[in-house]
């Protein structure tokens, strides 16, 4: 009891904490006082049938690997049914060279069109996917993310990059075409 | 480069034993250098992290090994290291001076620093030097938002410089040049890399660039007054890694960040270049190379690049329907579709179709069906090919030394063809070939300029017997070469003779080849050629003269080669197209398709690459995706096609050729399949032989897109005016 | 009245402006590019004499095969020693000889300050006016040229016959100030000496080069000041321990 | 005694009757201003409106105008002209019939009433040409 | 690609989350129906619909049809949830009658469905 009164004195403090936590402290403080193991105060208050849904949660089900999570996704279904995704690593800038940003595979939906604005001249569009930038790690990855949306997809294959050996001394070879004349 | 010419010169001096003995000395020299066996790797550490390289990689390619990017200028994976942006200085422990990346081959063991005190200090130091004299004018600057400068300067710069100047005594300024019409300089930018010099030098072959002066005073230019106007001008806009050398009719358009870009491919020749299409409010605003190593590595040729402005003239936006007055009339859709559906009921299945230069598989595949539902059989291709069943075999109209491969070869005969124009970027591979690999090229044709230095057999057209036959000297080069290979252009086997060409040298090839090795070459000039041969289209035009058809469909014909006059007087022409050119003038009835940035579409390029485009826009106005038109136009007849969606077609092409839907892929002829019995009964008549690009000029405009393009236009007046200038000066001189 | 208030407001324009052109910039008188000119454009014909181009087969042979493009600045030399300086025609006669690109050609040409490609006086001279010259005096001797040449440094006279140009040290420091007269060094000069060198030249003769304070070259004028004892043998100002 | 009775406003009413010119007229006065008003004519501009005070009425009724009958019931109050504008709108007692500061420049512009809703309202149109050049059979190169 | 279609017929262990079986998802998804259906008079009079009650009965059932497909048991909670979510914002005026009418949007301007329509109209 001692404890209880203790509480009831911090009344301002315990009232900043919500209900089940001022709950446990109580059952905690009880208990500690009592020299008895702590008990969820959640399980003893709740009623016998939000026990079994508890019980229930807390086990697995059985559902099949591949989920179709478009009915959920909110993307309407014609832009499931009618598009294209596509599966690749964004292309080097050719003006750049430099190369972040280039690692991911990304996924990207078919264009459609895009007009100009006459109030202001900048571009609109009707399509709230064409500005989806979703990178992947791998291209499994993408391809798993575009089958539980449902949407189709296809793989732009991977360029392939050639090893190439640079030598400062061929620019100087005298016998052989790769002398630049730039020297 | 160098070598050659002055071995030339040399000879004029007069000593041909000189010139042997040069050669003598330089194979010598070759088998000298020859690596023996590849030795084992090395171990290096780049920040303490070990990377196993080739003895002979540069520190910074050992670094890119495992991702650390060292920040360069001057350096170009393509180009030969110059070594002259400091940039690149990394510290490697133990060695007193932080070290050039680019230039700097590895040593065992070295432990390579890329972000200690030193390398952040030398950085910071060379960005100050450079950011010295570079204007800030960013804001006003197209290259602003994609420019290494920039970037570099914001990742590896000083946030302060020590530069002030107080005195306004200015920084550098230089003037700029007039380069022509598609390359802007703004030479104050330039901080000297050189790359365009490189370029201008190793890969496209005309040395017109260089430095002069000196110190403070150096700049970049042609010293003279002069054009630089290549076929491959472009790639020194992307290259500039400032805002020296920019697109000129991109300029002040657009910045990097606003436009939108789709990977796609370019179908202006047949060599399908990867390209990015960059747009905005449905407007294509450039056009980029795509980096791919098999086809166009990273370059774009300038037609490809900057004809892009073609696509915003003389679109066809409405379907047109020539009215009893004669002229061409907008109407809508239904009734376009009615008329043309109306002729084809009638015409009894005598109906042809002819697909053009930048007709796409699909739409071929469409009409194809289309025409054959209507019992009609006539399905040719604008381009003519050798008599007989010459495209039953596929190793007969391709490319099937592949255009990476022309790398690798050692001797080439080109036989009626101008690769430089074309077909650019497969002539930068056999100038690469030349340059790396001691390539010797002999050509049978006019005497033309290649960018590269080769032997002028002569142009008559007996002189290919001679080479067949081995009688001729460079029958013994092909023959001692460990990769040959003989290109013969298209056009030439539109000859009355060019079966009896086509056959004699593919019996000689039969001789030449060598396993994984296929010396036979047909250089393609159209995009869509070897994907119209490959879902089954005729070559030829006379075959249309032959049927004498009711209708005639013609889907991107523009050529200009068919004619009203040779034509039935109540045939009804239909043309499928984009731009209103040769072809909608002559057709009754006009339907306006979606041009290459406008459409999914496939193309087989010209060593039978299948590849897509994507839709960068949409078609302009009333436009349709060719495909599409012809399957509504089928639905109006009466006999709808079995697709309705490009998966659909795309099942339905997997069917007639399934190697067309394997895209970015190579499907190899094989080699056995080259038949050379195609027509051996005729013999090579003899004559001259040609090729319909001989200079400059007569590169930029070759199909419906570029002859629209304004900038295409620019660029013949300005290799006119050039020429006049030449020649005046010339004159004068005599 | 008038005159002193113009004044004023010229100098109230003057101070209120910053002129445009204020920026100086920190460059040679020479231009990088190529400009056609009546005396120097591609259309004027150039060729080597008979001599020369024994001279050119000379030069050549001197270079190993691969390497026949060093002879680039001696050709170049030589074509500008036969024309008096080098024209763009030049250039590519040089070019063509070496079977090199124009441009090659242009780089070189336009990185050595001694190509001069424009048309100069049969006399160029070269007034040196870096330190060790300066502090004898250099000033005074271009200040003689020119006087009595009437031109400022970088041009030619009217008739062709001279050309001034202030240079960088030409290695002749010990005899300061110097001047060079197209290949000849002319050393310790005063203004009467400089005077002298001019007249002769106008005269048509060439005064002989070498110091004019009576020195045979670079030796001190009077006696040694230094040095002037035997040279100490080995082993001399050598720690007793080695 | 008159005020109690009322009489001084059927006088007033007389008076406005005559003013305006016969009951007809008041009549076609009443139905196009939906007002009657007897005032002092203070001014005419050059397009006809009149303009009346009388400082009888209530400050902000005190002074108004009277269109002109070709304008009909078409009326609208962006008619008055700008230098009408500021005696209207109390924002000085001298009507510029007899303020001799007022500036007259010969560039000032005639005054033209709002147009909105008009055939001649402004438009704002595009002037940036169209994207895509379409192709015309009938121009031969 | 086997592999992935082995991943098809996988089936894999996960926490539910309302429902363990099929038959307490479906009685779920009634019981949100009924909930519907029994609130559908009140919404129609709220919100002064042009619609009747015959009507939104209708579309009810056609938006649960066309859900009928669904057979995994998580995503028949979640559509359970959001449809309660959708249930309440209705019920407490949350929503307004914009919002309430775009159960009909489609039916009110249908897009094209075969090609030559589709292919005139330019989608």
């Amino acid at each position: 009891m001692s404890g209880l009164s203790h509480i009831m004195r911090q009344r301002p403090f315990a009232l900043q904490m919500s209900a089940s936590k001022v709950a446990n402290v109580l059952v905690a403080r009880w208990a500690s006082s009592q020299d008895i193991a702590p008990m969820d105060l959640k399980s003893i208050l709740a009623r016998p049938e939000e026990v079994e849904q508890r019980n229930k949660l807390s086990g697995k089900i059985t559902v099949p690997k591949a989920v179709n999570l478009s009915p959920i996704s909110g993307v309407p279904s014609d832009h499931i049914r009618e598009r294209r995704v596509r599966i690749h690593i964004p292309p080097k800038n050719a003006m750049q060279s430099g190369t972040d940003n280039l690692q991911t595979w990304q996924i990207e939906f078919d264009n459609r069109e895009r007009w100009e604005n006459p109030l202001m001249g900048w571009t609109s569009t009707g399509d709230p996917l064409s500005n989806m930038n979703v990178q992947f790690g791998s291209k499994d990855e993408a391809i798993t993310y575009c089958e539980r949306n449902g949407w189709r997809w296809y793989v732009d294959s991977e360029q392939t990059k050639k090893e190439r050996v640079k030598n400062y001394g061929v620019n100087f070879s005298w016998n052989k075409r790769t002398r630049v004349s730039t020297k | 480069m160098i070598r050659a010419p002055l071995v030339k010169a040399l000879g004029a001096l007069g000593s041909p034993t000189h010139q042997i003995a040069s050669r003598a000395v330089r194979t010598s020299a070759i088998v000298a250098q020859t690596p023996a066996k590849a030795p084992d790797t090395i171990e290096v550490f780049v920040d303490d992290i070990p990377v196993q390289v080739l003895p002979g990689t540069t520190v910074l390619q050992a670094a890119a090994q495992i991702g650390v990017e060292i920040p360069r200028f001057c350096y170009h994976e393509r180009l030969a290291v110059a070594g002259n942006c400091r940039m690149c200085l990394v510290e490697v422990e133990k060695s007193p001076k932080p070290v050039a990346a680019c230039a700097m081959p590895v040593m065992k063991g070295w432990r390579i620093k890329t972000n200690s005190e030193m390398t952040r200090k030398a950085r910071e130091g060379v960005m100050e030097f450079l950011l010295m004299n570079h204007p800030l004018d960013c804001p006003i600057c197209d290259q602003g938002g994609e420019c290494d400068l920039q970037d570099q300067a914001m990742a590896f710069g000083s946030d302060r410089s020590r530069f002030t100047d107080i005195n306004y005594t200015g920084k550098r300024a230089v003037e700029d040049k007039d380069i022509g019409p598609l390359v802007k300089t703004i030479m104050t930018r330039c901080i000297h890399c050189t790359r365009c010099i490189r370029f201008a030098s190793e890969i496209a072959g005309v040395d017109d660039l260089g430095t002069t002066g000196r110190g403070n005073d150096m700049q970049i230019g042609t010293y003279v007054e002069k054009l630089f106007l290549t076929e491959l001008s472009g790639n020194v806009i992307d290259l500039c890694p400032v805002g020296a050398l920019t697109n000129k009719p991109y300029s002040f358009v657009a910045r990097p960040w606003e436009i939108r870009k789709v990977s796609s491919i370019d179908v202006l020749d047949a060599v399908g270049s990867n390209i990015v299409i960059s747009t905005r409010t449905n407007e294509v605003l450039r056009i980029l190379p795509r980096e791919n190593e098999d086809v166009n590595e990273e370059w774009l040729a300038d037609k490809s690049r900057f004809a892009c402005d073609g696509l915003k003239r003389q679109r066809l936006v409405a379907p047109m329907v020539r009215m009893p007055n004669g002229e061409l009339q907008a109407v809508e859709w239904e009734s376009a579709l009615i008329a043309v559906a109306k002729a084809l009921q009638k015409a009894n299945g005598q109906i042809a179709g002819v697909a053009g230069q930048l007709a796409d598989v699909e739409a071929m595949v469409a009409l194809k069906d289309l025409i054959n539902r209507l019992e009609g059989e006539t399905l040719v291709t604008e381009q003519d090919f050798i008599k007989g069943s010459g495209t039953d075999v596929r190793a007969n109209y391709l490319l099937n030394s592949n255009i990476a491969g022309l790398e690798e070869a050692d001797a080439v005969l080109l036989v009626g063809t101008n690769p430089r124009y074309e077909a650019p970027l497969v002539n930068t591979r056999l100038r690469k070939a030349y340059v790396h690999n001691e390539l010797q090229i002999a050509s049978i044709g006019p005497k033309i300029d290649l960018s590269y230095s080769h032997d002028n057999l002569g142009s008559d057209a007996s002189l290919i017997k001679d080479v067949c036959s081995g009688s001729h000297a460079f029958s013994k080069v092909l023959e001692g070469a460990k990769k040959p290979a003989i290109i013969i252009g298209a056009d030439i086997l539109e000859r009355s003779d060019g079966a009896a060409i086509h056959a004699t040298i593919a019996e000689y090839c039969e001789k030449l080849k060598k396993p994984d090795w296929n010396p036979f070459n047909v250089l393609q000039n159209n995009a869509a050629q070897v994907g119209a041969y490959d879902v089954g289209y005729q070559p030829g035009l006379q075959r249309i003269n032959q049927a004498q058809p009711k209708v005639l469909v013609l889907l991107n014909a523009d050529a200009g080669k068919l004619t009203r006059e040779q034509l039935p007087k109540d045939c009804f022409v239909v043309y499928i197209g984009s731009h209103g050119d040769n072809g909608a003038s002559i057709a009754d009835a006009v339907l306006p398709g979606a041009a290459y940035t406008e459409k999914q579409a496939t193309y087989v390029n010209t060593e039978g690459r299948a590849q897509q485009t994507l839709p960068g826009v949409s078609p302009p106005g009333m436009a349709r995706e060719d495909w599409k038109i012809l399957r509504a136009l089928s639905e109006v007849t009466g006999t709808p096609l079995g697709y309705d969606t490009l998966d659909e077609l795309r099942t339905r092409l997997e069917d007639i050729a399934p190697h067309l839907t394997r895209l970015g892929k190579l499907e190899k002829a094989s080699f056995n399949e080259l038949s050379p019995k195609t027509a051996t009964s005729k013999s090579i008549s003899g004559g001259a032989i040609d090729v319909k690009q001989k200079e400059l000029r007569e590169y930029f405009m070759t199909d419906a897109i570029s002859r629209a393009s304004p900038t295409m236009a620019k660029c013949i007046s300005a290799v006119n005016k050039q020429q006049r200038q030449d020649e005046a000066k010339q004159s004068v001189a005599i | 009245m008038i005159h002193i208030s113009l004044k004023r407001l010229l100098f109230r324009v003057r101070s209120g402006l910053r002129a445009i052109t204020s920026s100086c910039a920190r460059s040679s008188e020479n231009l990088f590019v190529h400009r056609d000119t009546p005396e120097d454009n591609p259309n004027i014909p150039f060729e080597f004499t008979a001599a020369n181009k024994k001279r050119v087969e000379a030069i050549l042979s001197i270079y190993p095969e691969g390497h026949k493009r060093g002879a680039m600045i001696p050709l170049l030399d030589l074509a500008q020693r036969q024309y008096g300086w080098l024209p763009i025609s030049a250039m590519h006669k040089v070019a063509e000889i070496l079977g090199l690109p124009n441009m090659r050609v242009y780089e070189v040409a336009t990185f050595y300050t001694m190509f001069m490609r424009k048309p100069m006086g049969k006399y160029h001279i070269q007034v040196c006016t870096t330190t060790p010259c300066w502090l004898r005096g250099s000033d005074e001797i271009m200040a003689t040229c020119k006087e009595q040449l009437c031109i400022g440094p970088g041009e030619t006279t009217k008739d062709k016959m001279f050309t001034i140009s202030e240079v960088e040290c030409l290695g002749a420091c010990v005899n300061a100030p110097m001047v060079a007269i197209n290949d000849d060094f002319y050393e310790d000069l005063t203004a009467k000496d400089m005077q002298e060198i001019l007249d002769d030249l106008k005269a048509g003769k060439i005064a002989a080069p070498g110091p004019r304070s009576g020195r045979f070259a670079s030796e001190p004028k009077g006696k040694l000041t230094s040095l002037n004892e035997e040279p100490k043998g080995p082993g001399f100002g050598v720690q007793d321990g080695l | 005694m008159t005020k109690y009775l009322g009489i001084n406003r059927l006088s007033k009413l007389f008076q406005i009757i005559q003013e305006a010119g016969g009951l007809k007229q008041t009549y076609l006065k009443l139905y196009r201003n939906d007002d009657l008003k007897i005032g002092t004519l203070v001014g005419i501009d050059k397009y006809g409106n009149k303009y009346f005070e009388n400082p009888y009425y209530f400050y902000g009724r005190n002074r108004w105008i009277e269109f002109p009958q070709h304008v009909g019931m078409d009326y609208d109050g962006s008619q008055i002209p700008a230098e009408w504008y500021g005696w209207m709108h109390y924002k000085t007692d001298l009507p510029p019939t007899r303020d001799g500061c007022r500036p007259k420049y010969k560039w000032i512009a005639d005054h033209s009433e709002n147009l909105s809703g008009t055939k001649e309202s402004y438009m704002p149109y595009s002037t940036t040409p169209p994207k895509v050049e379409a192709w015309d059979p009938k121009a031969k190169k | 690609m086997a592999g992935r279609e082995a991943i098809k017929r996988a089936v894999q262990q996960v926490r539910p989350i309302l429902s363990v079986d099929r038959e307490e998802a479906r009685k779920r998804a009634l019981n949100l129906y009924k909930a519907w259906y029994r609130q559908i008079p009140y919404i129609v009079m709220d919100y002064d619909i042009p619609m009747s009650v015959e009507q939104c009965r209708a579309k009810l059932r056609e938006e649960f049809v066309k859900q009928r497909h669904v057979t995994d048991i998580r995503v028949i909670d979640m559509l359970v949830i959001k449809g309660q979510m959708e249930l309440k914002e209705s019920v407490e005026i949350w929503k307004q009658k914009g919002h309430i009418m775009r159960y009909w949007k489609e039916s009110q301007d249908p897009k094209p469905t075969d090609f030559l329509s589709k292919f005139i109209q330019g989608v």
